[in-house]
């Protein structure tokens, strides 16, 4: 049969890998409608992440976790051949950690390995460096799944092994260790999507963020469970798992819409885009649902998750010692900033990206999206709806998966709930809109921009001077100066200066050695040879002698 | 008159056969010819493995079937390679090229099929005499200097295997059912009464021949004539043949440390062999994973993978255990397939950019294959992807076996292993970009593919149905040679 | 037979004695003529062994190394010196007190190596294997400490000779061991003959340095 | 049943009371400002009068305006009504009530600054661009430190919904405590920022290059600039109800009990003109911060907040 010689592969389907195979279902139609169905690789790809999924045993798991790798390198090498290398040496990393992690007996260390392995995978801090490199690369459709699909295969490994698998050997430090990487996460994924010109590596760095989020999630969940406080558990499992979906319906769409805007206009960096909404007004409308999620904007897809989120921080504040509050409190402090520069991340993206006058021809001329980019989008912005509108029943539809992993949990009712907060919100605008609509003075005269005072702009520039539009860059600069400064060093991302550039020059200098054992001539190859023979007899005769 | 020992006769009168007569082309093609019947009769020795001196067990008998099979393949490449690389020798030289395949695949089914040390040990010898002229074949420095290196490495190896064999035999004296004569030199009877014999002898024998036949397994720090061997020379016979002859030196030391742990565990003073091969597997793993970085030259570039996988294996075998050998037999048989097919991918790259020489292999050459041919581009793609053990590839069954005995057997020493497959597995991967979808370097021109191709995609089948849908006699078969040799 | 042991341990001490001596001559022709001591004091035990323990084969791998590796070779390589000229002192790439030094010490490891093994076995082959072993490990410092081709290639026929000295002190060694040996010199010879003259079309001169600068370039 | 028509009643009337006040709030504020400057100021029914003065003016639309250049007043207003029918003003208990959780108000805020920020954004003025990072660079540190003040709010009250929270503090067995102090001091500097007054910016100021919240709306005119105007007015009226009801939520009147509503509405009125009294001191005696020591300043809030949860811990382990 196929697999190990001998023993061959075995799938089993429980509600963990059920609610996964869920949340991979509308992004993989939708990318698979927006253009991507014609690649071989791409559903070999996709068949490494069911196959990873389904998996029964160790092997199975592994062959799924790299068949998923090899197919997205050869797609990303494709796309640009720059990163190809660094994310196939991480996807292999998380594979050489994964591996030993499955043999070892359940406990701490086989823990942190999953943990290292599948958190390199996934992008968490401090081993993300490679996400916001790695998934622009290929086309829109394939980092769609990547980042929509592929990390959360990731996450569902270490929710396997640290719920389901070790379970029973859970301590509260794991918690804290998962919670930890999930806090760096959060903040640099935030602040990189805040200061990133290229569209696609501001939603990998949104990715990252998110990752960040279920990683709390998860590691609340977890120090909670092995606390002994299953409904604290079983809230933050729900506002992880809810992000988990949330994440992988609205990013996708978000990638789909830098793919149609790379289509339409050839350049997906934000300085030379501006009022697309005129040329492209479907695929910017659908950009906003998008942009809504990313935001957790409230009666948006992400608001739920977050809700759910600080909640179940606030209730972890409450327990434990000092350290713990201490902690937790300056966790929700991140948390905060961290939405709020996603926020700002949204705004930025939507309003110099759409809004505004365009800042390049190109930009003027975008034409709309193709139909079927369009359906594709259309499709994830659909079922967006239920999550952002309906979370209560999202979350009655995971109640399984929550009592599989948090055995003795009941989960509590939603606090939140959306639609009778529509009622307020819109009840207000409708009254507003016919109040205006009866007094106010109908019609509205169309004038040139007032621009504080600017004249007319010149003949040669018919959508403005760029130079007295905001741009992208210009947006990002008071926060850039406010708090990048220490948070992110001139050279890059933190973990790639003091964890990733480190390494390479290590492996310069061993490279440089072994070069030169390489360049010996023939008589010291012959002493090499000598040599270890000699060493040998010595230790055989020490062996034997003593 | 058995199959096996037909099978080691046919190549070594074909030898002088093909040395004396025929141009070049009529040498390829006689060389095809003898090879087709070489591999029948290799399949054919299943049946009748014969007895006394050349008396192949299961084991043998596998590896033998494969000697064959891959010799025939590289038959078939080597006509494009001879039509290609015509001018480069003159016709004495193609005589002797095409008698040196012929010896050296004589000495490769001997040293497999033989069942005694001494004959095991002459095989070894004509395959280093064979290789070492086959490399001094080109008519440039550097071949003159790589075939030195060959002939002063290997000399050395050699003796240092003798001088082992010498010792086992001494080993032998002791034990009552031997004695003198033929019968203390014959693996079979040696394995059967391990027990008997002198154990400190045997260990101190083990290291010489761990030596000498490390030397031809290419095994750091004995690996220096590898490379440049690779390098050097025309390609069929310095890449494929010799990359068989690798083989013959590994299932030597498999065999050797089975009497070491046979001698163990029957109360004899022998050391646990484990040790010496991790040191020699590790070594050769983590060095290779950092002289694969800066290679410029694809056949060196491939003669250094060979290091890594060659390590491993006897990684493998330092494991111990029967499920561990049985992983590292597979990892044989499958990184075989996949290097002779990449090697022969590489001469039919080589051929398409029209300069077969050893100057011809470097990476600045073979550039944007894809674009030359596409079938060559996503083969060669394939052969270099399979290397690296990602899944689609075969070679990930074998590595999971190792990686997952090693954890259970030797958890500490996995982190070395892991960082060694890891680096090289980056380093490996890291050409497939420029090798296949860069663009091709000026004034190349694209040509339709060759038949021999298509024996390269069966090469890559094969091993993608031996490592993932392997059928059940081979599984009985592989676990039985894996549980007797323990 | 107690004439036995006493005369082959005493052979075995000559070759050993040429052996280290090799180390540190500097001329050619020095060394060659050391070599032709050793194959000759090889020949001599052949025959002793051949003569104590009845085995008629022994007198022929004698005689093969009387006419191979007493006569021809040193012809042989007389004859190479004679058309290189190489009159001059061959530079070695240790200093040769260092390398005396060494060569000791490998006779201590041989040694220490070999006793305690064959506790049980004959004690004239324990003695006879820890000189044959302390040869070959001569052997192979020379060929690391010699730049010059013919040196490395005089070194490892000294091992040869090593090897040689230990498989007839093996009593009952089949045949088919010797066979090999002769055949390891005669193709060692003939590959050896091959290179140098094509190492002269090509550098002019026997020295190794030619060779090792193309390494030093590396490619 | 008869619960219910109290309740809707009591939501009924704080609707109505919150929409007619909020122009008033800061009429009365803009008034007292300039009192105590010694000049005369507008009367304090000016704003009603400007609102008037917009219905009447014709809307002007730039040419460079998306399709979506009518909405965003529309999302700017919507959220701080909902904001305004949630915060409980004189009585707690409203059938709104569920619905006010602390997070869904720091959301629906959000939401109303990421309007205004896109429609400063929307037609690609220089002063818009400026104005709107800005705006995002305090929304940054802002959010942060009200997250933090919440965590206090909630520990104290082990309840999440602002109501709740009222009723607890209201039933008097918390006392006062060092933590509430630092949570005060902390959420007065974020409603500030949030209200754009004067430390983070000038309300009254028309100086470009200064301003804030004003600088994103100068291209809205007509009955969309009527929209954005009324929405600020009732955020500082949202902003004041909710320190008022969370602070000094004593008497604060039950939505079923009907009799308690005249004391309830009493002292309602009492807290928001103590409120503008105090913001109206408060902004003639500071200046307004330049804009990068704002980030400082509300750091120093979140660290307030962080160590009001640290005081609560250590009270805690103290007071039981």
């Amino acid at each position: 049969m196929f697999g190990l010689p001998g023993q061959g592969m075995h799938l089993r389907v429980d509600a963990l890998s059920l609610l996964f195979l869920a949340i991979l279902v509308p992004q993989v139609a939708a990318s698979a409608i927006a253009g991507m169905g014609r690649s071989v690789t791409f559903w070999v790809f996709i068949a490494g992440m069911v196959c990873a999924l389904l998996a029964a045993d160790a092997f199975t798991l592994i062959f799924g976790f790299e068949l998923m790798s090899a197919a997205s390198w050869l797609l990303v090498l494709r796309g640009d051949r720059g990163p190809a290398s660094l994310y196939v040496g991480i996807a292999m990393f998380s594979a050489a950690c994964l591996v030993p992690a499955l043999f070892l007996p359940a406990g701490s260390l086989a823990f942190v390995l999953v943990l290292l392995g599948a958190g390199a995978k996934a992008g968490l801090a401090p081993l993300h460096f490679w996400l916001p490199r790695a998934h622009p690369a290929p086309p829109a459709g394939v980092s769609a799944v990547m980042s929509g699909g592929m990390v959360k295969v990731a996450l569902y490994v270490i929710i396997r092994y640290g719920f389901v698998e070790y379970g029973a050997a859970a301590q509260p430090w794991w918690g804290a260790a998962l919670i930890a990487a999930g806090a760096a996460s959060v903040l640099l994924g935030s602040l990189r999507a805040m200061l990133e010109v290229e569209l696609k590596t501001l939603l990998a760095g949104s990715t990252v963020e998110h990752v960040g989020l279920i990683a709390v999630g998860l590691g609340v969940a977890l120090r909670a469970k092995a606390m002994g406080d299953p409904a604290l558990a079983a809230l933050a499992l729900q506002a992880a798992l809810l992000c988990a979906v949330a994440h992988g319906l609205f990013k996708p769409l978000l990638f789909l819409g830098a793919g149609a805007v790379k289509a339409a206009t050839g350049t997906t960096s934000l300085d030379w885009l501006g009022g697309l909404m005129r040329g492209m007004p479907r695929a910017g409308g659908l950009m906003l649902v998008g942009a809504a999620g990313m935001a957790a904007l409230p009666l948006g897809p992400g608001f739920a998750p977050e809700f759910l989120l600080l909640h179940a921080v606030i209730g972890a504040a409450g327990t434990g010692g000092i350290l713990a509050r201490i902690g937790f409190t300056a966790l929700l402090a991140a948390l905060g900033l961290s939405a709020a520069l996603a926020l700002g991340a949204a705004v930025r993206l939507v309003g110099i990206g759409w809004l505004g006058r365009p800042r390049s021809l190109h930009a003027a001329a975008a034409g709309e999206a193709a139909r079927p980019v369009l359906a594709g989008m259309a499709l994830l912005a659909a079922c967006c709806v239920p999550v952002a509108l309906a979370p209560g029943f999202v979350l009655a539809l995971m109640r399984p998966v929550i009592l599989l992993l948090v055995p003795a949990a009941q989960p509590a009712p939603l606090a939140y709930a959306p639609l009778w907060l529509a009622v307020l919100v819109f009840g207000p605008a409708a009254a507003a809109f016919l109040l205006l609509q009866k007094f106010a003075r109908r019609g509205a005269r169309e004038v040139p921009v007032w621009n504080g005072g600017f004249g007319r702009p010149p003949a040669w520039l018919p959508f403005g001077d760029p130079l007295t539009q905001p741009s992208a860059t210009g947006f990002a600069a008071p926060l850039r100066r406010a708090l990048s400064t220490d948070l992110l060093p001139a050279a890059g991302d933190p973990s790639e200066v003091f964890l990733y550039l480190p390494l390479l020059r290590l492996h310069m200098r061993v490279t440089r050695l072994a070069e030169r054992i390489r360049r010996s001539t023939i008589r010291e190859r012959l002493a090499f040879v000598f040599g270890a023979l000699v060493m040998f007899l010595l230790a055989l005769g020490l062996e034997q002698g003593g | 008159m058995s199959f096996c020992l037909l099978a080691v006769i046919v190549p070594l009168l074909g030898a002088p056969l093909l040395g004396l007569l025929g141009t070049a082309g009529q040498g390829a093609w006689g060389n095809l010819v003898l090879n087709g019947v070489i591999f029948a009769l290799t399949l054919l020795a299943f049946a009748d493995p014969g007895a006394g001196l050349i008396h192949a067990d299961t084991l043998g008998l596998v590896f033998g079937a494969l000697t064959g099979f891959v010799g025939l393949t590289t038959a078939a490449a080597n006509i494009a390679f001879v039509r290609a690389g015509a001018a480069t020798l003159s016709l004495r030289r193609w005589r002797v090229y095409h008698a040196m395949c012929q010896v050296l695949l004589g000495s490769i089914l001997l040293g497999l099929y033989a069942d005694n040390l001494g004959l095991l040990w002459v095989a070894v010898e004509g395959a280093t005499i064979a290789g070492t002229l086959a490399v001094s074949l080109p008519r440039t420095a550097s071949a003159l200097e790589a075939a030195w290196k060959y002939f002063i490495l290997g000399g050395a190896g050699i003796a240092l295997a003798l001088f082992g064999t010498m010792l086992v035999y001494l080993a032998a004296q002791p034990a009552a059912a031997l004695g003198p004569g033929l019968q203390a030199m014959s693996f079979a009877a040696l394995a059967a009464n391990a027990g008997k014999l002198d154990g400190a002898l045997l260990t101190l024998a083990f290291v010489f021949l761990l030596f000498g036949y490390g030397t031809k397994a290419a095994l750091v720090p004995l690996h220096g004539w590898l490379p440049d061997a690779y390098a050097e020379g025309p390609a069929p016979v310095t890449t494929c043949l010799s990359g068989l002859t690798l083989n013959v030196a590994l299932i030597a030391i498999l065999r050797f440390r089975h009497l070491m742990q046979a001698n163990l565990q029957a109360g004899g003073d022998a050391l646990p062999p484990g040790p010496f091969l991790l040191t020699l597997g590790l070594a050769s793993l983590l060095l290779t994973a950092f002289s694969l970085s800066r290679r410029r030259d694809a056949r060196r570039f491939f003669g250094f993978s060979s290091i890594e996988h060659s390590g491993l294996a006897v990684f493998a075998f330092g494991i111990g255990g029967a499920a561990a050998i049985f992983g590292g037999i597979l990892h044989m048989l499958l990184h075989t397939l996949v290097k002779s097919a990449l090697f022969q991918a590489l001469i039919q790259a080589a051929a398409l950019r029209g300069d077969v020489a050893p100057g011809g292999f470097g990476f600045a050459h073979l550039r944007g294959l894809l674009h030359g041919n596409r079938w060559l581009g996503w083969l060669l793609g394939g052969c270099v992807f399979a290397l690296t053990g990602l899944p689609p590839s075969g070679l990930f069954v074998s590595e999971f076996i190792i990686v997952s005995q090693t954890i259970q057997r030797a958890p500490l020493v996995s982190l070395p292993l892991g960082l060694g497959l890891l680096l090289c597995a980056i380093a490996i991967i890291r050409n497939i970009g420029p090798l296949v979808f860069d663009p091709p370097p000026a004034r190349t021109v694209s040509a339709p593919a060759s038949p021999a191709l298509a024996l390269v995609a069966l090469h890559l089948a094969l091993t993608f149905l031996a490592a993932f849908l392997m059928p059940g006699f081979l599984v009985l078969l592989l676990s039985q040679i894996a549980s007797a040799l323990q | 037979m107690s004439l036995d042991y006493p005369l082959a341990h005493l052979l075995g001490g000559v070759m050993l004695l040429c052996a280290f001596s090799l180390l540190s001559q500097r001329r050619l022709a020095a060394m060659i003529a050391l070599y032709q001591i050793e194959a000759l004091a090889l020949t001599a035990a052949a025959f002793w062994q051949g003569f104590a323990q009845h085995a008629a084969d022994l007198y022929l791998t004698g005689l093969i190394t009387l006419v191979i590796k007493a006569i021809l070779l040193p012809y042989g390589l007389r004859e190479i010196v004679q058309r290189f000229n190489l009159i001059r002192a061959i530079e070695t790439a240790l200093p040769v007190g260092l390398s005396m030094i060494i060569g000791v010490g490998l006779i201590g490891v041989a040694v220490l190596v070999v006793l305690p093994v064959t506790v049980r076995a004959v004690s004239l082959t324990r003695e006879d294997l820890a000189i044959a072993l302390s040869i070959v490990l001569l052997g192979f410092l020379v060929m690391t400490t010699r730049r010059n081709a013919l040196a490395q290639v005089l070194g490892f026929l000294s091992t040869e000779n090593g090897l040689v000295l230990a498989a007839t002190g093996m009593p009952g060694m089949p045949f088919v061991a010797e066979l090999s040996v002769a055949m390891l010199v005669l193709l060692a010879f003939l590959v050896v003959g091959v290179f140098l003259l094509r190492i002269r079309e090509h550098f002019d001169t026997l020295d190794l340095v030619g060779i090792e600068d193309i390494e030093r370039r590396g490619r | 049943m008869l619960l219910f028509l109290g309740s809707f009643l009591a939501t009924l009337l704080h609707a109505v009371l919150m929409f007619a006040l909020a122009p008033l709030l800061a009429g009365l504020v803009a008034t007292l400002r300039a009192r105590l400057l010694g000049r005369r100021g507008p009367p304090v029914w000016q704003p009603y009068l400007a609102l008037r003065r917009l219905l009447a003016k014709t809307t002007l639309v730039p040419e460079t305006a998306t399709a979506l250049y009518p909405l965003w007043p529309f999302v700017a207003f919507a959220p701080l009504a909902a904001c305004a029918l949630l915060v409980p003003g004189f009585s707690t208990g409203m059938i709104t009530a569920p619905l006010s959780d602390f997070i869904t108000l720091i959301g629906l805020l959000a939401l109303a600054r990421a309007a205004i920020v896109l429609a400063g954004l929307e037609t690609g003025f220089a002063f818009g661009g400026a104005a709107a990072a800005r705006d995002v660079l305090f929304s940054v540190f802002a959010e942060a430190a009200l997250l933090v003040v919440l965590l206090s709010f909630v520990l104290l009250a082990q309840r999440a919904t602002v109501d709740d929270i009222a009723t607890v503090f209201a039933s008097g067995h918390v006392g006062l405590s060092v933590s509430l102090g630092f949570a005060l001091a902390a959420i007065l500097a974020v409603a500030l920022t949030e209200a754009g007054r004067i430390p983070v910016d000038n309300p009254a100021g028309h100086l470009e290059l200064a301003m804030v919240h004003e600088a994103m709306l100068l291209e809205y005119s007509g009955r969309f600039l009527l929209l954005f105007e009324y929405a600020a007015m009732l955020r500082l009226l949202v902003w004041m109800s909710l320190i008022g009801s969370v602070f000094c939520p004593f008497f604060m009147a039950r939505a079923d009990a009907p009799w308690t509503w005249p004391l309830g509405l009493l002292c309602w009125a009492a807290k928001l003109c103590s409120g503008a009294v105090a913001l109206a001191v408060f902004e003639i005696s500071t200046a307004k911060m330049r804009v990068f020591r704002v980030p400082e300043f509300l750091s120093v809030a979140m660290l307030l907040g962080v160590l009001a949860g640290v005081f609560l811990f250590v009270a805690a382990r103290i007071g039981t």
